[in-house]
Parts: C-alpha cells; structure tokens; sequence
C-alpha cells in the first residue's frame, strides 16, 4: 500500500508514501476516503514526509479531502512538508485553508479540539 | 554546449514518473540545484499529466513526445500530443480552470507551468493537437 | 502492459549516464530485481557506448536512437545508429576483438551485452549504419 | 575531481567516485597515470567502494592500468567490489590477473610485499 494510517485523538494521519501525481492520486483516491468515513475521524492531517514530488494532480487529492472532511465540519493541517514541495503548495492557496503544524504533537493538539467555522 | 533529446512514449499515467525522471537525468549536465531539478520535473510532469488526461482521454494508445535542447543558459522543453486540442486557449490558462471538475482536476496546471517556467506557449487545435513549449534559465552552480 | 518508447539523442558520452538512467526508469514499472536493472543498463550503455565510439567516431552531432518495448516476460531493446558501419560482424562479435585498441577498448562489449540478454541481432551494413535487437526476459519480484 | 589517491607504503589506492564508463574513463586515465608514474609507487589497489556501475569501458582502464603498472613489474589489487559491478568483472577474466582482498589493510600487506612473476 502507499499510504499509512494512523488515528489519535479524533485526528486521522494520512502518510501517503509515492509522490503525488495523477498516477498515484488515482489510487490513494478511494483508500483514504474510506477513513475518512469512519465515524471515529473528525479531522485529517496530512504527514508528507514520505512524499518528495507532488504537483496539481497532488493538490487536487489534498483540495478533494478537505472538502470530504469539510463535509464532517471538521479541519485539516500538514507536517513534514518538503521544501520543493511546498513551492507547488503555496501556488495553490492551500495554506490558507489548511496550515502546517510545527510536528504532530502540536498538530493532533490543535486539530482534535477545533471544528470549522 | 548545444544538446537534445526527444522521447516518444504512449499516454500511460505509469509514464508521469518514467518522463520526471528523463526530464531529470537529461538536465543533469547543466549542474542543476534541487529546486531547478523540481521544477522541471513539475513542468514535465503537468504537460504530460495533460495530455494524458484530457488530450487523449485516458485512452492509451496515444502518443506523447517531449522534447528537450539544452544550451548554456537553460532548458528547451516542447510537449506534444496529437490529441483532442483545446477550443478555448485563454480559458483554458485562466488558474483553477478546469473541464474536469468531476475527477477533482484541481485546475491549476497551466498555472504551476507558467509559474516555474521563464516562457511558455500553448499551440493548439481541436481534433489536431496540442503543443506546449516552455523555456527555463536554470541558475546552475 | 505492452509499453514503449523510443528515445533520440546525440552521440554525445554524457548521454551514457543518460540512457542507462531512461532504461532504469523504463522498466522500474515491471518490478525488477536489482540485478535486471544493471544489467539493462549495460546493455545500453555498452551499445550507445559503441555508437558513439565507432559508429560516429565522436562526432557528437550523429544521432543515436532507443528504443524498449515492455511485455509481460520482459523488454526489447533496439539501439541504432546511421554511423560508418560494421564491416565483419563475426570478427566484431568475438570476445576480446577490437579496432580501436589504441583507445584501450577491451573489445568486451559485445560479449558482455550477450552475457546479460536473451537473445542478440546485430545488423549492420557499411556506411549506412548499425541496428542492435536484445531481448532480455525478467526474473521480476 | 572524480577518484581519490592514498599511498600506503608502495601501494597506490585508486578510489573512483564515478560510474566506469566510457565517458568518466576518458577522464580518469590521465590522472590516474600520472600518480602511477610516481617513483614510491610499486603497486595498485583499486578501491571500488564508490562504483555503483562499470561496463566494458572501465574494464578497459583497469586492463591499461594493469598493463601500466606492469611495466614496473607491479601488481594489482581489488577492494570493495559491490556486486553488479562483479558480474561484470568477472566476465572480462580480470580476477585472474589481480585479485580481491577483504580489506585495504589485507591488500596492502599483500600487495607491498609483492611483486609480479
Ligand atoms: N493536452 C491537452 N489537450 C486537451 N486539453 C487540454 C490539454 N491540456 C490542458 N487542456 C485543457 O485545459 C484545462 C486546464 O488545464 P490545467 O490548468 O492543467 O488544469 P487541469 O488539468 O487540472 O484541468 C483542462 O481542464 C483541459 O480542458
Ligand atoms: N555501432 C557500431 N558501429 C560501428 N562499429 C561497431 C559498432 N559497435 C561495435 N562495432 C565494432 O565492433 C567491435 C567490437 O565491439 P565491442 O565488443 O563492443 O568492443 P569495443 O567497443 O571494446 O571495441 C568494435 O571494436 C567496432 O569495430
């Protein structure tokens, strides 16, 4: 599989491990809403430090499962993002709807106790 | 120093990480940094993405060929599908626009192109094709 | 899976590197051993290798052309160049034969290429150029 | 510059860092000769730590380096061959003129005391 899971707290950790292009969003597509879904999951963050190239194909999955969690009322947040990474991240506004956490600590923290507004 | 390559493949989303990595080894020569490797990977990656995509719907058998000339100040890259064509070029670089909202085509491909090139052109015409040339000054060393 | 593509370069020896990196990538999609992969790569490298050195005599601006066809059992490799040429193709293919030994050739190429494919074609007509077929079947995961 | 020198009592260790191929070769060989050329040098170890790849053309350097150190009636040695590059050595018969050693110490003890019949 290219993605690992983990919950903590009501925060679901997505760990995809393949660069995100079309190629691979295609089939982490599917595998990552059905946690999504589970009723335990309230938030999502996403743990890109396995991820070392994504491009729009990329940020499509990441606009994609903001919406799917938005629909829970819940948030999102990033660590470990690469800095090339980033550069593609930060074109695509995502930052302002979902920010990055300093690490995963802090991240669960913060996420587990807000909602959207 | 005055190079070139041209690689012909067929529109397999396996080909998007096959294309980054020529597109990578090729420039190599140029004493590239990091962010300058990406960034041509990233452009590569979106043109190809593309044609795969919306050039050829997803439909294999179509050819894509890219291009590359290397000469001392950077990089010459043409992406070319002989596809379905674009109708509406300008709306079609408009950011976030997209004709596949349904597959979450985040629209925004045109728009990381433009971004992370110093030139880029789209030729295109419906039921022809499409061509994408893009140039980009490498920083080198 | 039955993936191809077909790469044109110049017969410059940076592009070695070049299209041992291009056939790596290539064929990563058929889970190969780290064994299958060097050994492509030296199939490549010792053909391109040639074009460069004996088909073009290093004259950079000749054009050398790969091209790999993937299928369940393996991959077809074709490399050829429009170069002066192999005039005793017996001679060329015996172990230890060379006509550059003032280069230090060891006159190993063709022995090693046959060493790690399938199956082997040479053909060659003088002045026109030179074809190279390998067939090299995957052990795979 | 692409290969490393170290000389341990009369044993020159020739540590490339590059592929041996045609192209690097071309590179090498005129250095290479000029540190064998060295009057303290008797003898030749190739360090092939930092060799991820090697065809036909690095054969090639090596069996001119051999034939060169001949010429001073020395031999060759071999240390740190990964093993896609041995498969390759092996088929050019060059272990039958210059062997593998387990380590630099080993070879050099070999190697310096040596010399070639
Ligand atoms: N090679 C192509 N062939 C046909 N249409 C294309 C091609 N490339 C882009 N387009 C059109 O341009 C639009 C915008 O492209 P882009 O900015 O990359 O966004 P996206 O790929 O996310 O839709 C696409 O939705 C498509 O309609
Ligand atoms: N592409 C080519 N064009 C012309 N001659 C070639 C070509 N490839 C090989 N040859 C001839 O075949 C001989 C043997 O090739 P090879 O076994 O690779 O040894 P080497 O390259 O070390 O000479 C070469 O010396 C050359 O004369």
């Amino acid at each position: 599989m290219n993605v690992n899971f983990d919950l903590q707290k009501n925060v679901l950790i997505i760990q995809p491990v393949c660069d995100l292009d079309h190629h691979h969003v295609e089939q982490l597509r599917e595998v990552i809403d059905y946690n999504i879904g589970k009723k335990e999951v309230h938030h999502i963050l996403f743990d890109l430090s396995e991820v070392s190239f994504a491009d729009s194909s990329g940020i499509g999955l990441i606009l994609g499962r903001y919406k799917k969690i938005g629909e829970k009322k819940g948030q999102a947040g990033f660590i470990n993002v690469l800095e090339s990474v980033k550069a593609v991240l930060k074109i695509s506004g995502v930052f302002l709807l979902a920010k990055e956490y300093k690490n995963q600590k802090a991240a669960v923290e913060a996420l587990s106790k807000g909602g959207r507004k | 120093m005055n190079d070139f390559m041209e690689v012909s493949f067929n529109a397999n989303s396996e080909n998007e990480a096959f294309i980054r990595a020529v597109a990578a080894s090729f420039i190599l020569r140029l004493n590239p940094t990091i962010q300058d490797v990406y960034e041509v990977k990233t452009i590569v990656s979106e043109a190809v993405t593309n044609a795969i995509i919306h050039g050829y719907e997803d439909k294999p058998d179509g050819i894509i060929k890219v291009r590359m000339q290397i000469d001392e100040r950077g990089v010459h890259i043409e992406i070319w599908d002989d596809g379905c064509g674009i109708e509406d070029i300008e709306q079609a670089l408009e950011p976030m626009y997209t004709s596949k909202a349904e597959q979450e085509r985040s629209g925004l491909g045109f728009s990381i192109m433009e971004e992370f090139s110093d030139k880029m052109r789209v030729k295109s015409k419906v039921g022809e094709g499409t061509r994408i040339y893009v140039t980009k000054y490498l920083q080198g060393e």
